[in-house]
């Protein structure tokens, strides 16, 4: 049992959840979401602000408050890491990685590349009742970035 | 016989009831499927396995057993979805059975006044009452397609019926009392183009047609579970995604919610929205054994078969003198339910008769008082078939019809 | 140790799935009974003698099938009417569950505006959406007693709270998160007092303790059937019979009607009045053993092993380091539900972490979001005991909360 | 299976069900109700007309309008020769030893004295589902007599 425990407590994960990446809520954001796992509780509030880049807007930054287990908030710092930065395009490719390794019930090859810490998630894939927990922060994210983006055509 | 099941023998032997001796050593000639169906062994055993070996409370338990039920209960989803040929599994809610269906949505559609409801008089109690509920709550008209004098739905006025005004349209795929199929595309376009909500009562139409919620385009249809050689205790709502979660919440409770704080409470989207409280975990499981089953000897198949049994009925039947069948005398134009009068007997005393000798059929109003009103009769005794119905179970009840009007000295 | 259950080892042998092995062989240690309880073979091969020698519709049907189901069903009823000492037959109504028995309640009490409906911050969420929802139809005002510091109910002010507009007064006999055990009959003349209607929730009273409608004096009590050892898919709502008789029906359908017809309908009196449709007859017949099945060992037998089960487990527990138990700590004033937080690990992973050692537990809000935001959690991890829990496996939930620290390093 | 059968038909039962006694709708009357059976739909329309008598109110006649099965139809017509005629109190009496008879599920033996044709009953009360339909139109009559009686009272 315990090497299963171990595919799902990786050292990655347990050293984000103590020492969590980009934690507390910051100015300026363009939208502000607040998404809860109905079964257990977790919350999440999160921010996003976009900036213009030369090939469309960019992820400038992504901050949070987030309460819950140690998957989901190793999983909201590893969010952070890897999109902080980057184009919303490109973000939103890493998404859809990240979303196909959690519900690929463990059959799925991680690409390091893309991914980096998150590889360390694919042992939480094979435990159906904690994929949830992994990707509360990610749909925030997707819902609180699509806002932005509304908000910035209507603008 | 043409379109009789191929192997109605080995079908028979998965239904361990119909090995039963009633009283006085005879055997059971089951011809009341359409008020319920027999089990096969294989939904009975995927219930004992659940229950002996995976029970847990689902959704909320983060241990292995939890897990095992979850998986279990969200798999006989998957398999309603596939049933129905569902777009998406948001879509298929686990109710108690076709009753509470129906009353989810005559509580939570809004109504007011001036609008209106267009039921059939047709239709079982559940499609009705409901629906008169609602009304009266609401201060909304109910109106109905009346019937013709052959069992079918009187379509002259549908212009008038189905206007502006009509928020919902509700009827039956197939009358569990005429054994009549409605024209249910039809229908739903003439709901539609009203801009009228269309809701279908498969409860006799699941059991034994073809259903793709897809092809009929409807917007919300609902069946039974022990129709369908389920259990009870279990019945299926299906509607359109965007159209179910718009609908206010029906019950409050577990797993229905986001939130809950004192003050107020967010809701979850559809399915979970309608499933407040712990769902009938076991008996879902059990459906979709049953529908499994159902779909392993094809939809079409069964069809076939009471298309064949049925036709054999109505011919039996109407060799037995004074006896009057209620309903489209085609069987290809009904399902596998036949109610008929037999003039001199009372319902009720044929069924006793009939029961004497192991043939057990229904007796009374079966729920549609109203069709019966059309017609004029009190009761009605109804004969239903099944996929394990057979030849010369009919034989048995048209035989034993005759040994009924000797035994009231009819003649 | 003192008020065990003598047979502990016969008892455990009546439960098929404890014999079950989980992943890795780890033998399973069911701790989460309060979320719901496994079932006895006794209430399994019930169930499936049903299905396999007696399943047919009730009450409509004539035929020996439809005689022997109904008495079966019924017979339940009887059961069910002896496990809450009720004094009519007629007084107890199937429902689906805890959950539909609430709703019904607050859909067909009748309340106004300037009315209000008071409950606890302890309750379930069945008992607060429900009336959320009653209360946002109505414009009735909801209220509701706060909580000591100790998992106790506040009544400080319950003069203020409960006056002569209450309508309702509904709150748990046992709290399914702090496991407090609530002043019912206290409550109850509180309400009665000002001529509100009591409604007790007793889903995790009914599995634990002797349940005498008639001793409380209440007017509404309701419990599940699957957390008393019987299936999912039932629940039961005792009423008074001139108060149900009162209130207006609920669902529309088949069998709780008196006449219908198109214009209008009448309908029965309790129970037949609010069990519109095919009722879970299995299920019932299911919850009828499970409560003979608990008569037979005996409530008050029960509820001393769970007393001494829940003290063991208080005392194991604390010998934790970090660990707080959520409620009371004297295991005299309470049931055997124990919520508990630990330093440093969240609930999920705890559960997670005693899950790989078999010990299965629930981790989360325990549809209890309010009692958790009073004291100020986010989530926590409960275990909870049964009849057939032993002191050896809370000697190893102790040990693995143990390993829990280590493997999380929290020291 | 015949035998059980003959035990429920017996001929006295068929013989009132084929020759009512004190059919139809007769004035004048104090009461008039309506029952119902909810499962098979059988119905009975009962009027109840009472007299003085030198102790107490008699049972004057009893008329009504009954659709149903032989054993509801035959229970009616035996239900009007017991009581029509005799004082209210001995008919609340002869219907209490049928509804004894009825609810003894065979157990009962029928007293012939008071119940006369009505001992033809004692077979249907082994038929649970036929208990309704003997009961029915003497459950009208026993409400249909309060009322009249509460009707004398207030006038
Ligand atoms: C106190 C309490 N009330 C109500 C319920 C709801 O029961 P059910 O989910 O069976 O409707 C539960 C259990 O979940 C409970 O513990
Ligand atoms: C056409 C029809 N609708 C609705 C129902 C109600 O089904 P249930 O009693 O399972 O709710 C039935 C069966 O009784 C039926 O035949």
């Amino acid at each position: 049992m315990s090497t299963d425990l171990d595919a799902l407590y990786q050292d990655i994960i347990l050293d984000h959840y103590k020492n969590p990446h980009h934690q507390g809520l910051r100015d300026p954001f363009e939208s502000e979401v607040h998404h809860v796992n109905p079964t257990c509780g977790d919350e999440v509030t999160l921010r996003v602000h976009l900036a213009d880049g030369p090939d469309g807007p960019v992820v400038q930054d992504v901050s949070y408050d987030a309460v819950g287990c140690s998957i989901s908030q190793a999983s909201t710092s590893v969010l952070t890491d890897l999109v902080i930065g980057k184009p919303v395009a490109e973000a939103m490719e890493i998404h859809q990685t990240f979303l196909e390794l959690m519900q690929g019930k463990g059959q799925v090859e991680p690409d390091e590349d893309v991914l980096e810490d998150g590889i360390a998630f694919a042992g939480v894939a094979k435990f159906p009742a904690r994929v949830k927990c992994a990707l509360l922060s990610w749909m925030a994210w997707k819902d609180a970035t699509a806002q932005a983006q509304t908000e910035g055509e209507t603008r | 016989m043409e379109g009789l099941l191929p192997d109605l023998d080995v079908i028979r032997k998965d239904f361990p009831i119909l090995e039963r001796t009633l009283a006085g050593g005879q055997p059971l000639v089951y011809l009341d499927s359409a008020n319920t169906s027999q089990k096969p062994q294989v939904v009975i055993d995927t219930m004992v396995d659940h229950l002996e070996r995976h029970n847990a409370n689902i959704a909320r338990a983060m241990h292995q057993l939890g897990a095992e039920s979850t998986e279990a209960y969200e798999a006989a989803r998957d398999k309603v979805v596939a049933f129905l040929n569902a777009p998406s599994r948001n879509e298929v809610i686990f109710t108690k059975n076709a009753t509470e269906a129906l009353n989810l949505l005559a509580r939570t559609i809004d109504l007011g006044p001036g609008d209106n409801v267009v039921i059939t008089e047709m239709e079982h109690h559940s499609n009705i009452v409901s629906w008169q509920l609602a009304c009266e709550r609401s201060g909304a008209e109910l109106r109905w397609f009346g019937l013709t004098d052959d069992g079918h739905l009187d379509l002259s006025n549908a212009d008038q019926l189905v206007d502006e005004r009509t928020k919902v349209v509700a009827f039956t795929w197939v009358s569990n009392m005429l054994g009549t199929i409605n024209p249910v595309t039809d229908l739903v376009a003439r709901a539609a183009a009203v801009g009228a909500l269309s809701v279908i009562d498969a409860s006799q139409a699941a059991p034994q047609l073809p259903v793709d919620v897809q092809a009929v385009g409807c917007d919300f249809l609902v069946f039974t579970g022990h129709k369908v050689t389920g259990p009870t205790g279990i019945g299926v709502l299906w509607g359109r995604e965007e159209l179910l979660n718009q609908l206010p919440p029906f019950h409050g409770g577990g797993e229905m919610i986001e939130t809950v704080t004192m003050a107020r409470s967010t809701y979850a989207k559809a399915p979970h929205r309608f499933e407040a409280g712990t769902p009938p975990i076991v008996e879902a499981v059990g459906l979709g054994a049953a529908v499994d089953y159902l779909g392993h000897i094809g939809l079409e198949a069964i069809h076939a078969h009471e298309q064949a049994i049925t036709a054999y009925a109505l011919e039996g039947l109407q060799s037995v003198p004074g006896l009057t069948v209620l309903g489209p005398l085609d069987a290809a134009q009904r399902g596998g339910a036949v109610s008929f009068e037999l003039a001199g007997v009372h319902p009720h005393d044929i069924a006793q008769v009939l029961d004497s000798r192991g043939v057990a059929v229904r007796a009374g109003h079966h729920c549609a008082k109203p069709a019966h009103a059309r017609f004029g009769v009190q009761a009605s005794t109804r004969m239903s078939s099944y996929l394990y119905t057979t030849p010369a179970e009919i034989d048995a009840l048209v035989e034993a019809l005759h040994h009924t009007r000797r035994y009231f000295k009819v003649d």
